[in-house]
């Protein structure tokens, strides 16, 4: 009953969210309302025993994720016009369209014969019952570690390659602004640094 | 000893094949490095090899009577039991096109040094022709559908090639983009029925799919769900298709009159001695399979007569010399479907042959006339020309005689062949059919001897600067036209006996007892004399002398009246009430109304319909539909994102209808 | 359980990898006069990966790295062919990266990334493997688009090829899912005996999970209605990028569709011949038909990419080992064509002006009669004229269409759009030898470029001629597959 | 009781809403960058959803690349979200149609 109230609960929080987040013309309340979205989200995720999961959701994308995106927001300095309409005209069409992209979700969620009968009278909390001492972090880490470490590599370069991509893409040299070299700043010798001129005394005439 | 014999053959027809692909590649790719003579002698010594090689296999199975050749050469890859290969099918059908083929080839080599002498392009022509005689004899040796379609391609390539020669001219490339476009429709044809022919035979070799083809009689194919067609007509409309396209057939013809703005000896050694043939080739070498399709053979005779028809009318009315020539071809090829119709196999092949002797004649006599008038061709701007080139104006009027039929020229004994035939034949088109051809012999009579009359005869009408400068054409140049009027004159005679009544071609072609027409006619074939005395009591020969005069009446005794009729004869009470030309009104009504009905057809039917519309206008309107349709690509990202969703959203609504009607 | 996996049959996988990093560094330290030592280095490393894998190659089907990675004569064929392919393009690109400042090391190491995510999906043998592979590729692609400094329209395709293929990939994920909850498990071969076992009859789930697979991977190819990117990116992105966006990465498209539909889901082939029926129409209509109205060359080339697409669906819907490898015969043999047409583009380019329109075509047979006749050759091939390579593709899959699938209608509709689709390339070969030229620029053509166009040229004719030797390889690796 | 339904059919709106967000929304892309995250949100929810039923982790193995995966995809999202206001300084739907046809 508990659970079922959470549910119920954190799942209108993101869905409602959610809605908002496509309809705000903010893109800065956008991303709140995405990470509230989220939030809800991974509560969600620990009625579902991913702790580890529900955690890394909240670390790295509300942590990191998110936060990129409004230093994104903040640092392109958007005008945002708050007349107009942020949608497309056909906006009706559109919205049908998600709907019945939705309804046969829910279509074939709800067939008998879909598959999904194996599933249907399990309940949330005996369907997957754990021995006494059950790490999900430990049990995710070691199949990571294990069967799946090629995977990992792979998902390792795909961090490279958006590293490089990134500051690539992003990096410019302004020719005009004054930056230190630390390699001459090192090298430099007090000789570089004073010059020391000696004038000629000159007899005041 | 045996296999010595056949391995020997082998090498004779690699030869050929190859001696003038080597021409044509000494001229094309080496000809920055060799001097226009070393050009021409290279493609011409080629094709020369390779012609007396033709003349000497066909001397082995005409006189020695060899038996049919059927080797490959080469394997080019096998997928799933399908064999892709090169070989050679060599029996006296195709001995007998060989040397049709590299006969003329030859001829518009030599002829060619003449013609083309000034022109820039000298080496590159050369090599192109060479080219076209390697494409045509790979096209009719071949032992399988594969390298037919190889050779089928790239006569047609060499072809718009060809046509576009003189690129430079607005006209020349708008015609090769026609010529090219009216033959994919073809080939999409053409390619189908090979298709079909893989997948109903599992093989492509002509022996393996005539062997099985009378398995396959009662086998039907849903083209569309739930309807039955006899597979082997599907394959054979399919081919004719193909046929249609390369043979200028009606409505596919449109091609063939603009692709004489390519240079003449093109003209006559591909548009109308050889490639053009193909088709008529094509589907006497698939006669065992067409034959087992009445409803393809009735639908072939009706296209023939049609074109026979139609197109010899729409010569009446052309000024240019090479055009008129050219609907006169077209004619003559509906002939040749005609017969193939009617299962008249050997006399169509047997028209193919002195056809291509007399309309190469005509064309490069053409050619010799276009050459002294400095590349002028409209007719009305010649006359009297046989004062200053007797040459030319002999062989012209031999080949015209050849053409309308006169009793002991070639061309009298197949096209006679082919009315009796068409006459004698049981099915349900053959009557139009043979009315159709009836007339046409009148038509054509009439156009050859208008052309004829008004180059060679009458008061010379060109500018005095031609005029003054008007003589006979080089030795090059009347050579040829000499070597041509030979068989053009002989050839029927010699081989009448044997190709159409007798049992020459044997075992290539094949035609059902109930079909055979010619057999018919063989019953009353009483030798040579015989048939041309029998001629002089027939309708075609009369109809034939009506045209001459008719020409003659209208173009020599009384020029001005044409032009005048075509005045009058918009308003016709006006020429009933006009007395002067009442007593001639019989002949020159039908003159008249004939040419009133080619300009018609020319101007609506040719160039409106079928040009306008089929042609030009699919392009034309492919090209706006795209234009318009390419607007979808609005630029918006949403609109990309939304036509993706649109997507899914139809996908998932169609898995669910699908689900839900189980 | 042994808990570390043969590591041999990646030898390749951790060869590019190793080399991309030490790219990576030996740039950083490279003073600007010596950029070209990435170059060669990339293109060492891409032979280098080209030996190691023709040294790994074996009839057999290797599995390591627990289920996730396979080595098959398939995998082995298909990677080689990428090296090839983005060597030969890496060739074509080295002066229009010069001349527009992306010549650095960023951009070989971002090329050498997608090259590795290609091999990745290529030889991938789970969902989590495909998925991180196709990731490795489409991220590198879309960094690369947005490279080009000054150019307006390059970053507006980056972003529409990103938000789209995000898009795509949410799907395709959506879709794994939908198969994951069904079966169990993320392994395609499990996943294949699962279905065998568990489900005897027509499972809704799967299919639904199936046709949420296809959009994603039809938006990868470019079918039709997910291919609305194709022409933008194409058109957006430099020259240099298009070429290999156009080339290498529908090989690894392919082995996507293939490793999913065929090794992972065959059994579910009543859904998805229906599905592909329909895109392949659609995907030869709409691109046949938009390409005439093209102006510019590369959207020309992109619409015509979105038509092949059509064909190489063909192949697969018709459910067949001759299928397959007829499908895979003609995306490989596409490929070596679009690398030789868009190289033409890049040929024709000189500083400060992309040979972006049909019309910089005209009269090339007088300015370079060689790299006319070559393109004439790729033009003639892309539009099936025989005895092109192009021609044989097309006859094959149209045979397995007729014969395997028995579906004559949809090989007539085949026939009937391309023979429409021959009136835009011959457009070209018309305005190359029938037109005069309107550039009258010296062409600078480099050597390497020069070299690697001709045995382009020549390729695409032998292979025309000798179809066989390259059909052979393909029907033995979809053969060792299917059984 | 709650079921596996009702985490796939909570999934199943937030890809709706994802995918719709992408198509009716003319004016900022930066809010179709976070419909992106959100459609990879809802994707991670069904994994997690089926991996708990069937008693599998390695459904969470994926989610674990995914977020990964996804977290790369934003940075360079991002990038190209700058590179673009850089050039147009706009970061307008609408204005992003030089390319069509």
């Amino acid at each position: 009953m508990t659970e079922a109230i959470i549910f119920y609960l954190f799942s209108t929080v993101a869905v409602v969210s959610a809605l908002m987040m496509i309809s705000v013309r903010n893109p800065v309340r956008a991303a709140f309302y995405l990470v509230l979205s989220f939030f809800a989200s991974a509560i969600i995720w620990l009625l579902l025993q991913a702790e580890f999961l529900a955690i890394v959701l909240v670390l790295v994308y509300v942590g990191a994720v998110m936060v990129l995106f409004l230093f994104v927001v903040m640092m392109l300095d958007l005008n945002i016009v708050e007349k107009e309409s942020g949608f497309t005209r056909y906006f009706p069409i559109g919205i049908m369209l998600a709907a019945i992209t939705f309804f046969s979700i829910y279509y074939v969620l709800g067939q008998k014969e879909s598959g999904m009968d194996v599933f249907q009278s399990q309940p949330l909390s005996t369907a997957a019952s754990h021995v006494e001492g059950y790490s999900n972090t430990k049990e995710l880490g070691k199949l990571l570690y294990s069967e799946y470490v090629y995977a990992f590599e792979i998902a390792a370069m795909l961090l490279l390659v958006a590293i490089v991509a990134a500051i690539s893409l992003t990096y410019r040299r302004r020719p005009k602004t004054r930056h230190q070299n630390p390699d001459l700043q090192v090298s430099a010798r007090h000789e570089d640094r004073i010059r020391i001129v000696k004038i000629p005394v000159e007899e005041r005439k | 000893m045996e296999n010595n014999l056949v391995e020997q053959d082998m090498s004779i027809y690699l030869a050929i094949v190859l001696a003038p692909l080597m021409g044509a590649i000494i001229a094309g790719v080496f000809g920055r490095y060799i001097s226009r003579t070393m050009a021409h002698q290279v493609t011409i010594v080629g094709v020369a090899i390779s012609a007396a090689l033709s003349l000497l296999v066909f001397k082995h199975f005409a006189l020695e009577d060899m038996t049919t050749i059927n080797e490959t050469i080469y394997t080019w890859m096998v997928s799933d039991g399908l064999h892709l290969e090169v070989g050679f099918l060599i029996d006296k059908l195709t001995a007998m096109m060989m040397v049709v083929v590299t006969f003329v080839s030859l001829m518009v080599h030599i002829y060619t040094i003449g013609y083309m002498h000034d022109d820039s392009g000298y080496k590159r022509f050369f090599s192109y022709i060479s080219l076209f005689t390697f494409s045509m004899l790979m096209l009719i040796m071949a032992n399988n559908f594969v390298q037919l379609f190889f050779g089928w391609e790239a006569v047609g390539l060499v072809s718009y090639l060809l046509i576009g020669f003189w690129y430079t001219r607005e006209t020349a490339i708008y015609a090769n983009l026609k010529a090219f476009i009216v033959n994919r429709v073809g080939d999409f044809g053409f390619i189908l029925g090979i298709a079909l022919v893989a997948m109903t035979f599992n093989s492509l070799d002509y022996q393996d799919v005539f062997a099985a083809s009378t398995l396959h009689t009662e086998s039907t194919i849903a083209l569309f769900p739930g309807t039955h067609w006899s597979t082997i007509t599907v394959i054979c409309l399919l081919l004719f298709i193909g046929a249609m396209a390369k043979s200028a057939q009606a409505p596919l013809h449109v091609w063939l009159p603009d692709s004489m703005e390519g240079p003449t000896p093109i003209s006559a050694l591909i548009h109308a001695a050889t490639m053009v043939t193909a088709g008529i080739f094509m589907v006497a070498r698939m006669s065992p399979l067409f034959e087992l399709s009445p409803v393809a053979l009735n639908f072939i005779l009706l296209i023939g007569a049609v074109t026979a028809f139609f197109m010899g009318l729409l010569g009446i009315v052309q000024n240019d010399i090479k055009r008129v020539i050219a609907y006169s071809t077209l004619s003559q090829l509906g002939y040749m479907t005609v017969a193939l119709g009617a299962s008249a196999y050997a006399a169509s092949i047997f028209h193919l042959m002195t056809h291509a002797f007399f309309k190469a004649l005509l064309f490069l006599a053409a050619g010799s006339v276009i050459i002294a008038m400095h590349h002028e061709q409209d007719i009305r701007k010649m006359g009297g020309i046989r004062h200053y080139m007797p040459i030319t104006w002999i062989t012209f009027l031999l080949g015209t005689l050849a053409l309308i039929g006169t009793p002991g020229f070639a061309g009298f004994f197949s096209k006679d062949s082919i009315i009796m035939a068409v006459h004698a034949s049981q099915l349900p088109g053959a009557n139009i059919a043979y009315l159709a051809i009836l007339l046409g012999v009148f038509i054509t009579a009439f156009y050859s001897f208008r052309l004829y009359f008004l180059v060679f005869h009458g008061q010379p009408r060109m500018d005095h600067h031609t005029k003054a400068d008007l003589h006979e054409t080089p030795k090059v140049v009347t050579v040829p036209l000499i070597l041509l009027a030979i068989p053009s004159v002989l050839i029927g005679a010699l081989f009448v006996a044997d190709m159409v009544f007798g049992d020459f071609f044997g075992a290539a072609i094949m035609v059902l007892p109930e079909h055979d027409v010619l057999a018919t006619l063989a019953k009353d074939y009483h030798g040579i004399i015989a048939m041309v005395l029998h001629s002089f009591k027939s309708l075609p020969f009369w109809l034939m002398l009506a045209g001459i005069m008719s020409a003659w009446y209208l173009y020599m005794v009384n020029p001005s009246l044409p032009e005048k009729l075509s005045q009058r004869l918009l308003i016709i009470h006006k020429v009933l009430l006009n007395k002067y030309y009442f007593d001639d009104i019989n002949s020159t009504v039908f003159a008249g109304g004939a040419r009133q009905l080619g300009t018609f057809l020319s101007r609506f039917g040719d160039t409106q319909v079928i040009d306008g519309w089929f042609v030009n206008g699919s392009a034309k309107l492919v090209a706006w539909f795209s234009s318009i349709i390419r607007h979808i690509q609005s630029g918006y990202l949403y609109h990309y994102a939304f036509a993706m969703m649109l997507g899914l959203a139809t996908l998932l609504v169609l898995l669910l209808t699908t689900v839900i009607s189980h | 359980m042994s808990v570390t996996p043969d590591l041999l049959p990646a030898t390749a996988e951790i060869f590019v990898l190793i080399m991309t990093c030490i790219i990576l560094v030996v740039d950083t330290f490279t003073p600007e006069k010596y950029r070209a030592s990435s170059y060669i280095l990339t293109q060492g490393t891409l032979l280098g990966a080209l030996l190691i894998t023709i040294g790994l190659y074996t009839e057999q089907s290797i599995v390591t790295f627990h289920n996730t990675f396979i080595l098959d004569p398939l995998a082995s064929m298909l990677k080689g062919i990428i090296y090839i392919v983005v060597f030969a393009v890496l060739i074509y690109s080295k002066h229009f990266l010069q001349q527009h400042k992306m010549f650095k090391g960023e951009y070989f190491v971002l090329m050498l990334a997608s090259v590795l995510g290609m091999m990745v999906m290529v030889s991938a043998y789970s969902f989590v493997t495909l998925y991180l592979g196709l990731e490795l590729l489409s991220l590198s692609l879309y960094a690369m688009i947005a490279m080009q400094d000054q150019a307006k329209s390059a970053p507006e395709a980056a972003m529409k090829y990103f938000v789209l293929g995000a898009m795509a990939s949410g799907l395709l994920l959506y879709g794994m899912s939908m198969i994951y909850g069904a079966t169990g498990t993320l392994h395609l071969a499990e996943i294949q005996t699962n279905i065998l076992d568990k489900f005897e009859t027509h499972s809704l789930l799967l299919s639904f999970g199936l046709v949420f697979i296809i959009v994603a991977v039809a938006f990868k190819l470019g079918a039709v209605p997910f291919h609305m990117w194709v022409p933008d990116v194409y058109h957006g992105a430099p020259t240099a990028v298009t070429i290999f966006i156009g080339s290498a990465p529908k090989i690894a498209a392919f082995a996507m569709l293939f490793r999913l539909l065929v090794d992972g889901l065959e059994s579910l082939h009543t859904s998805w011949q229906d599905i592909l029926i329909i895109l392949a129409i659609l995907s030869m209509a709409v691109g046949n038909i938009i390409a005439i109205a093209q102006t510019n060359i590369k959207r020309m080339l992109a619409y015509s990419t979105v038509a092949h697409v059509g064909f190489i669906l063909l192949g697969i819907l018709s459910v067949s080992q001759s299928g397959y490898s007829a499908s895979m015969f003609y995306t490989i043999t596409y490929t070596i064509m679009a690398v030789g047409g868009f190289g033409m583009v890049l040929l024709l380019s000189h500083k400060g002006f992309d040979a972006e329109r049909i019309s910089d075509f005209k009269g090339l047979s007088t300015r370079a009669p060689w790299f006319a006749v070559m393109m004439m050759i790729f033009m003639f091939s892309m539009a099936g004229v025989p005895p092109f390579l192009g021609f044989w593709a097309k006859l094959l899959v149209l045979k397995a269409v007729v014969v395997e699938a028995d579906m004559v209608w949809l090989a007539a509709i085949a026939v009937f759009f391309s023979i429409i689709g021959i009136f835009y390339y011959l457009r070209i070969i018309k305005f190359m030898f029938f037109d005069k030229a309107e550039d009258s620029e010296h062409l600078t053509i480099t050597q390497g470029m020069a070299v690697t166009m001709s045995i382009n040229g020549v390729v695409v004719l032998l292979l025309g001629l000798y179809p066989g030797i390259l059909l052979t390889y393909c029907v033995q690796a979809i053969t060792h597959v299917i059984q | 009781m709650l079921t596996l339904t009702h985490f796939l059919v909570l999934a199943g709106l937030l890809m709706s809403i994802g995918l719709a967000g992408i198509f009716i929304n003319r004016k900022n892309i930066i809010i179709l960058l976070m419909c992106v995250e959100l459609i990879l949100l809802a994707v991670n929810l069904n994994f997690i959803a089926f991996s708990h039923y069937l008693g599998n982790v390695e459904g969470q193995i994926f989610v674990f690349f995914i977020l990964t995966v996804a977290a790369a995809e934003a940075a360079i999202g991002l990038a190209i979200l700058v590179v673009l206001f850089r050039r147009r300084q706009s970061i307008n739907v609408d204005e992003l149609d030089s390319l069509k046809g």
